[in-house]
């Protein structure tokens, strides 16, 4: 796979070519980050820390409608996610691609999600490597990530400076690549050892960290631990830790009816932070209270996901830390686990 | 300024009552100059209470968000007192919410603490990012002056102030049993600026504001959680049947989503600014709020939160109340 | 009973009201296609006979349980329509009509626009009719008895018409006497009736009568319950005289060491009582009365060596033992006729009153001029206050008499500055008929009436006023700015308006026509039946034309001043009018009650009580459930009370108050399918 | 928002019982002809209406809306159009200031005399929200992908 350079004045010019496609990059509106899709590659903004709002609802949407219907008749319109065509999301963060490929195993576990699963077969990941931590509470060296991790991702792009170290890392990476190639420009001798130190001095810069060994087995066991009330007692019950996490993947199914009968049934995001989240139609609800509902959060990633999967549902990237509007703090849960006896 | 040690001795008195069952105040932060709300059962836990301009929190959202698990055969009800301190804007959020008789006054411990402005978190954290080790914020005079990684730095006060207390009207809290500082003088108020500078944009214009903060909305409801206002058993929002408005998230179910909360609010917002704090995608809510609040105060010369006997203003009406876009 | 919706939906030609312009088969056609829908059939005229027995027939033979009517407006047919439901046992709230007639084809002459439209309508009422519910209809049972709260000439008018009609009257009265406001007065105008000798009779008649049970110096405390069903609470007070032994001969107030001491109520504190009184000689019932406030024994625990009245009542009449007694009964009916106060002319400072002795109020004249008042009828000019220092044998100088008298209307009336935009209505007529028996009684003493307008709009009004002018009486038309003293005689600095003269009128004696205001206590009776007032604080009826003495509570009515001013004839007639209204449910035994009423959903309430403070009709109560072992408030609706109108359920932010037949889950629907398209 | 000749506005009215309804069927039985853009939903008191519908109307395909009361003083349960005045105030100032032109948003008094009036108010209120066009802010999308 030859490396190559993007020149940052070229950057426009790419982002129009890969226009062709749906392409996706983050976007900004007041201060948010937001992954959208682009018309018009001055829409991108590729100078952010991490994106609000992660790009996993690029490949597993909000809202989707998984077919049609009209009531009484038997026949079905299923959506065809294929109409979406090729799709690229471009500039993501290494955290984010690698929490789509943890997110990939349970689409594709007992039952191939056909709508994810495409969507993400269409999806080619052009990366964005941290040189600097997005932010103070980032994790990722944590959990087996890097600020240069490169699971899941296609290619991936290094800030030089002047240019961008372009690693094609798949065959789809390399198609993309190929895409590009009127663009880019043979990497210059030793960028791709520059690039090694960068990473290297890129980790060295991740300042928080928790030792997860032990972790998943330990949860269970404090079931009933006095911890949960203490670090659930402020929280508010919204839907901030999940909605912008990127490995969180519950959703909700609803149909949509008008009156006339034609209806849609659509699935959208649920979360496992809201009271009617299991709540059952008899009106009883075996996670009751908050107390319940952030244990649920926090076994789901650290002890169910990985018994099932082999690894953590978390990547690190510590948005739940910086949006949580009451400061609960992930890595404090998980410090008081690891002391909890 | 608050004496701690004051706080915390009077807190200790407090949590030692036997009719009090829990008292909600501020303690440091995880990281940086972050502080986040303390829950505290026990004397040997008042150490940790701390106040200071990174106390943003409106603890008042706590008393009616608490949930109530069925009490077990043969138990009673614990109703003890729950003590709560709250800043000049949270306090107004306790009388409303006595005004519209979520609670009865004896249910409530206040302790009032006069407030010379918090920060806006969002600019601290921009003026001094990367901060991790936990640093301290004192307003001192007309400047906050920041302690962390052992560097001390001043800043003005206007620089890192939230918003909402460049218009305060009621520094010093409307009700409590205790004071923990002497009262503090109105030092803003409210000219409604931003409202009005929206108002006088066309129709085009407005929407296309609104629409682009909308669309961002991700539904995590947030801003309906935090607010002191929104203590429904059981949200209309959230209901199947009838269905207000779809779960779905796009452009017109977020904004009839928007619609219904800031109209739920009208004459009951007491711009606290909670909402506009937690939303993770920036959407100005308060600017959304604060329309209806300038329109009750201007129409109706009603101001939420600062009387508990005053009828709730949608429940009442003047005969000569203002027709004129009447057909 | 609700069941899987099944729907039959009848669309009407009304002949060619319908027809003529908007295509019925198409509604037809388009209707069956709605879901729920299991027959969709037109009809030349769907409210006769055979139009009825279509519906019938499919109800009994498709087993239909919800039926659209598409036709004229439900003003028109719902009634109708109800019936033919109910003639099959379906409950007749299953029934939505969609009014293609008033609002569709009488109104569109473009039949695509008007089919279309129809269409539309009709849906709406179908999703809706997916969604009605059956309701009950109730009746509740009716107590034949009446609560007449107040025993001024309203009360006892209307008292007297209830008893006559053969109805049981409870009769309750604050003041130790019946006979309100009017037996204080002398003369009445226009015909100058003696007030007393008319009223007198009246008076006896209620105390005597067998239907009427009369509860003098007696107090309202509780009433609970609604039309039909009032449970009510009177607390009689103690007189400190057992009525049954009290002969009335007044040995006792002679007796009394504080006679003479103090103002009596019923003369406006012109003329004096003692601790144990009778307001006034003709008092029905003529019993004495304790007043516990100033009586020495009550009060310091000791009155000489005994108490004198004790010692003088040889009925032995007098317990100071005696404790307030609390009475229950049940009425059917409530009339408020609790009257009105005067306005208190201390609000007008620049007049003076209660400054200078003989600044009077038009009331206190009354009683001066009264033949029964203190000074037997004598106009003579006051020395307030001066009595109690008259040392004993000190010779009393002889009365001065006025040589002038000047009238001020409209004191505490039509003022805005004191909060009283209305005309009171009487003080025009009444300044007039003082100023006549100041002529009558003092021919020389010069009379003068400054006015604002003289309104003289009654039966023999206009002409009365004509006779007063004729007699001597000068009216200038200004309004006085201030009095105050010069020497011996008070000045009334006016502006003769019609000339633009500005006046200082000399006068002996100043009388203010006062107003009539809400009583000082209207409180009281507003938060024992939730009254509402009107702007003026008067209470308010329920509709100011077409329902002049109901209120918006069902079964409780209003006579005399209490809703608004008005003379003497204008109280008797509205008395008479809320007997006649209060006997009506009593004379049927049975009223029905609304079924569109609200619904809470005791889970979900929140117990704000924003729908509690906005039904007009007092229907929402907060009462304490126990959820889970919590104690907590909800809202709930009494049934009987509730007229439907919905204003709650606009009100709840939760959604947990509803009305039914216009639920939330009734009424999305329908917003659904008139907007979509 | 370009203004269409041949845009029929839809808009939807809440009317109460005892006045603005029986306004309208006297507009019926007087035969006065108004444009037929306006679909009635009855109510028992304009006191029923939840300013939210007014947002769900909108919504649902509505370009206006309209809600119509007894005048002041004469509403048969006595408050509920007093009740309706300022809820309706605030939600049409609050929608203003969104971007809905207030031509969408009305109210009028009607009495159950007034059928010539009920056609005054229909025609101005379709005058009103046909120059400012369809309602395209945040109207539901039908069934989305």
């Amino acid at each position: 796979m030859a490396v190559k350079k993007l020149s940052k004045d070229k950057v426009k010019e790419a982002l129009q070519e890969l226009t062709k496609f749906r392409l996706i990059a983050p976007a900004k509106s007041d201060e948010v980050v937001i992954f959208k899709q682009i018309e018009n590659p001055d829409e991108a903004y590729l100078e952010y820390g991490n994106s609000t709002v992660p790009p996993k609802r690029v490949v597993f949407p909000q809202t989707e409608t998984l077919f049609r219907f009209l009531r009484g008749s038997p026949e079905l319109k299923e959506k065809d996610v294929e109409e979406e065509g090729t799709t690229v999301i471009f500039g993501l963060r290494p955290c984010d691609a690698r929490a789509m490929a943890i997110v990939d195993r349970l689409f594709s576990w007992d039952y191939e999600d056909p709508y994810y699963l495409k969507r993400r077969q269409l999806t080619t990941l052009v990366g964005l490597a941290c040189v600097e931590p997005p932010s103070v509470n980032c994790f990722c060296t944590s959990l087996g990530g890097s600020p240069f991790g490169t699971e899941g991702l296609d290619i991936l792009l290094t800030d030089m400076g002047d240019h961008y170290l372009v690693q094609a890392l798949t065959e789809k990476g390399e198609k993309l690549q190929e895409t590009l190639s009127a663009h880019l420009e043979d990497a210059p001798a030793g960028d791709e050892k520059k690039a090694e130190e960068l990473a290297a001095a890129a980790e060295g810069k991740i300042a928080r960290s928790i030792n997860t060994e032990g972790i998943p087995e330990k949860l269970p066991t404090l079931w009933e631990h006095e911890l949960w009330k203490k670090v659930s007692a402020a929280c508010l019950g919204c839907g901030i830790c999940t909605f912008l996490c990127p490995t969180c993947h519950c959703f909700d199914i609803q149909d949509e009816v008008e009156e006339t009968g034609e209806g849609r049934r659509a699935r959208m995001w649920d979360s496992c932070m809201f009271s009617e989240y299991t709540l059952h139609a008899s009106g009883h609800n075996p996670r009751p209270t908050r107390r319940e509902r952030t244990r649920n959060r926090i076994s789901h990633k650290y002890s169910y996901y990985p018994k099932r999967f082999e690894v953590i549902a978390c990547v690190g990237c510590g948005r739940c830390i910086n949006l949580c509007p009451v400061n609960i703090d992930i890595l404090e849960i998980l410090e008081q686990v690891v002391d909890a006896s | 300024m608050v004496d701690i040690e004051k706080l915390r001795e009077i807190a200790r008195e407090i949590i030692s009552r036997d009719d009090v069952r829990q008292l909600i105040g501020y303690r440091q932060g995880t990281y940086g100059f972050r502080a986040r709300p303390a829950f505290v059962t026990d004397p040997g836990e008042v150490d940790k209470l701390i106040f200071s301009p990174a106390c943003v929190n409106n603890l008042a959202t706590y008393i009616t968000l608490e949930e109530r698990l069925p009490v077990p055969r043969g138990q009673e009800p614990d109703l003890r007192k729950v003590a709560v301190m709250v800043k000049g804007c949270d306090s107004r959020a306790l009388v409303q919410q006595m005004e519209e008789k979520a609670y009865e006054r004896e249910r409530i411990l206040v302790l009032g603490i006069p407030c010379t402005g918090v920060v806006d978190m969002d600019k601290v954290e921009k003026r001094f990012p990367g901060v991790l080790a936990r640093g301290e914020i004192v307003l001192e005079g007309d400047k906050f002056l920041l302690t962390y990684d052992g560097k001390e730095e001043e800043v003005a006060k206007g620089e890192l102030l939230a918003d909402k207390c460049t218009r305060c009207r009621y520094p010093t809290p409307l009700v409590y049993d205790q004071l923990l500082d002497e009262e503090v003088a109105r030092f803003a108020d409210d000219d409604y600026a931003d409202v009005e500078a929206l108002e006088k944009r066309s129709a085009e214009e407005k929407w296309a504001y609104w629409e682009e903060k909308f669309s961002r909305c991700i539904r995590c409801y947030s801003c309906r959680n935090v607010c002191p206002m929104c203590y429904c058993e059981d949200c209309v929002l959230d209901r199947l049947n009838p269905q207000w408005m779809r779960r779905s998230v796009d452009v017109s179910e977020n904004t009839a989503y928007h619609i219904a909360r800031a109209y739920h609010l009208a004459g009951r917002c007491i711009q606290c600014g909670e909402c506009q704090r937690v939303c993770p995608v920036d959407i100005p809510l308060m600017e959304l709020n604060r329309k209806f609040y300038k329109d009750v105060e201007e129409l109706y010369d009603y101001e939420p939160g600062t009387n508990a006997e005053a009828p709730p203003l949608l429940s009442t009406f003047k005969v000569d109340d203002r027709e004129d876009f009447i057909m | 009973m609700n069941g899987k919706p099944k729907i039959g939906v009848y669309v009407c030609h009304c002949g060619t009201n319908i027809a003529g312009v908007v295509d019925v088969e198409e509604v037809v056609k388009f209707a069956s296609t709605l879901p729920d829908v299991v027959i969709a059939r037109n009809y030349s005229y769907m409210c006769s006979d055979p139009g009825q027995a279509l519906i019938t027939d499919d109800i009994e033979k498709l087993g239909l349980n919800r039926v659209v009517v598409a036709s004229c407006s439900p003003r028109m047919h719902e009634p109708t329509f109800r019936k033919t439901l109910l003639s099959v046992d379906l409950n007749p709230y299953f029934l939505e009509m969609a009014n293609i007639r008033e609002q569709c084809s009488w109104v569109h002459e473009d039949p695509i626009a008007a089919t279309e439209k129809a269409k539309r309508i009709v849906e709406a009422a179908v999703v809706k009719a997916r969604r009605l519910e059956a309701l009950d209809v109730k009746e509740v049972d009716v107590e034949p008895s009446c609560l007449v709260i107040g025993a001024g000439i309203a009360g006892i008018q209307a008292a007297l018409d209830i008893a006559d009609a053969g109805f049981k009257v409870y009769l309750v009265e604050k003041n130790p006497s019946v006979g309100g406001h009017m037996i204080q007065l002398d003369k009445t105008f226009p015909t100058l009736d003696c007030s007393a000798c008319i009223l007198t009779p009246k008076m006896v008649d209620v105390a005597n009568h067998p239907n009427i049970e009369l509860m003098t110096y007696s107090q309202v405390e509780e009433i609970g319950g609604y039309i039909g069903n009032f449970d009510i609470k009177v607390r009689k007070k103690s007189r400190f005289v057992d009525m049954d032994k009290c002969t009335g001969c007044g040995d006792c107030a002679e007796a009394c060491r504080m006679a003479g001491r103090f103002p009596n109520e019923f003369d406006e504190g012109i003329g004096m009582r003692g601790a144990i009184y009778l307001p006034f000689p003709q008092a029905v019932p003529a019993k004495y009365t304790i007043d516990k406030e100033n009586c020495l024994f009550l009060t310091k625990g000791k009155c000489g060596e005994s108490p004198k009245c004790q010692e003088a009542c040889q009925a032995k009449a007098i317990n100071f033992e005696l404790e307030d007694e609390i009475v229950e009964f049940k009425v059917g009916t409530i009339i408020v006729a609790t009257g009105y106060d005067v306005f208190d002319a201390r609000k007008k400072p620049e007049y003076a009153y209660g400054v200078y002795d003989n600044v009077l109020t038009a009331l206190e004249f009354e009683r001066l001029v009264n033949a029964s008042g203190p000074t037997g009828g004598q106009i003579i000019m006051l020395e307030r206050g001066k009595k109690k220092k008259k040392k004993e044998g000190e010779e009393a100088e002889p009365p001065r008499v006025p040589e002038s008298i000047t009238f001020i209307q409209c004191v505490g009336s039509r003022d805005k500055s004191v909060g009283n935009e209305y005309c009171s209505r009487v003080c025009c007529m009444y300044t007039a008929k003082l100023a006549h028996l100041v002529k009558d009684k003092l021919h020389d003493c010069e009379v003068t009436v400054f006015y604002m307008d003289v309104r003289a709009f009654g039966k023999g009004f206009e002409e009365f006023y004509d006779r007063v002018r004729r007699e001597g009486v000068r009216y200038i038309r200004g309004n006085p700015s201030e009095i105050f003293k010069r020497g011996d005689k008070l000045v009334v600095k006016a502006e003769d308006t019609l000339t633009s003269t500005p006046l200082e009128h000399e006068t002996d004696m100043v009388v203010l026509s006062v107003g009539l205001v809400p009583r000082s206590d209207n409180r009281e009776i507003i938060d024992l039946l939730k009254l509402s007032q009107s702007s003026d604080l008067f209470y308010l009826e329920a509709h100011p034309k077409l329902r002049p003495v109901d209120t918006a509570s069902d079964g409780i009515f209003l006579a005399g001043v209490c809703q608004g001013p008005k003379d003497i004839p204008d109280a008797v007639a509205q008395a008479k009018g809320a007997a006649s209204a209060a006997m009506i449910p009593m004379a049927s035994g049975k009223v029905k009650v609304e079924a569109q009423t609200s619904v809470v959903n005791e889970e979900t309430c929140r117990g704000c009580g924003f729908c509690v403070q906005v039904c007009p009709y007092s229907a929402i109560e907060l009462v304490e459930v126990n959820r889970m072992g919590w104690p907590v408030k909800v809202a709930r609706v009494n049934e009987a009370l509730c007229k439907g109108c919905g204003a709650c359920a606009a009100a709840c932010l939760s959604g947990s108050i509803q009305q039914r037949s216009f639920k939330d889950l009734q009424l999305l629907p329908q917003i659904q399918a008139l907007g979509v398209k | 928002m370009a203004e269409k000749t041949d845009f029929e506005p839809n808009i939807v009215a809440f009317l109460c019982n005892w006045c603005s309804y029986a306004g309208a069927d006297l507009a019926g039985t007087s035969r006065i002809h108004y444009p037929p853009n306006v679909r009635v939903i009855r109510v028992m008191c304009s006191g029923r209406v939840n300013p939210l519908f007014v947002m769900n109307a909108l919504q649902q395909g509505a370009d206006g809306v309209l809600i119509s009361g007894c005048h002041p003083g004469d509403c048969h349960y006595m408050q509920g159009n007093y009740y309706a005045r300022r809820r309706f105030n605030l939600m049409r100032n609050f929608l203003e200031y969104l971007g809905v032109e207030p031509e969408r948003v009305r109210m009028s008094w009607v009495s159950a005399s007034e059928g010539a009036k009920w056609k005054e108010v229909i025609e101005e209120v379709v005058n009103g929200v046909k120059a400012v066009g369809p309602m395209d802010m945040f109207k539901r999308r039908q069934l989305n992908w």
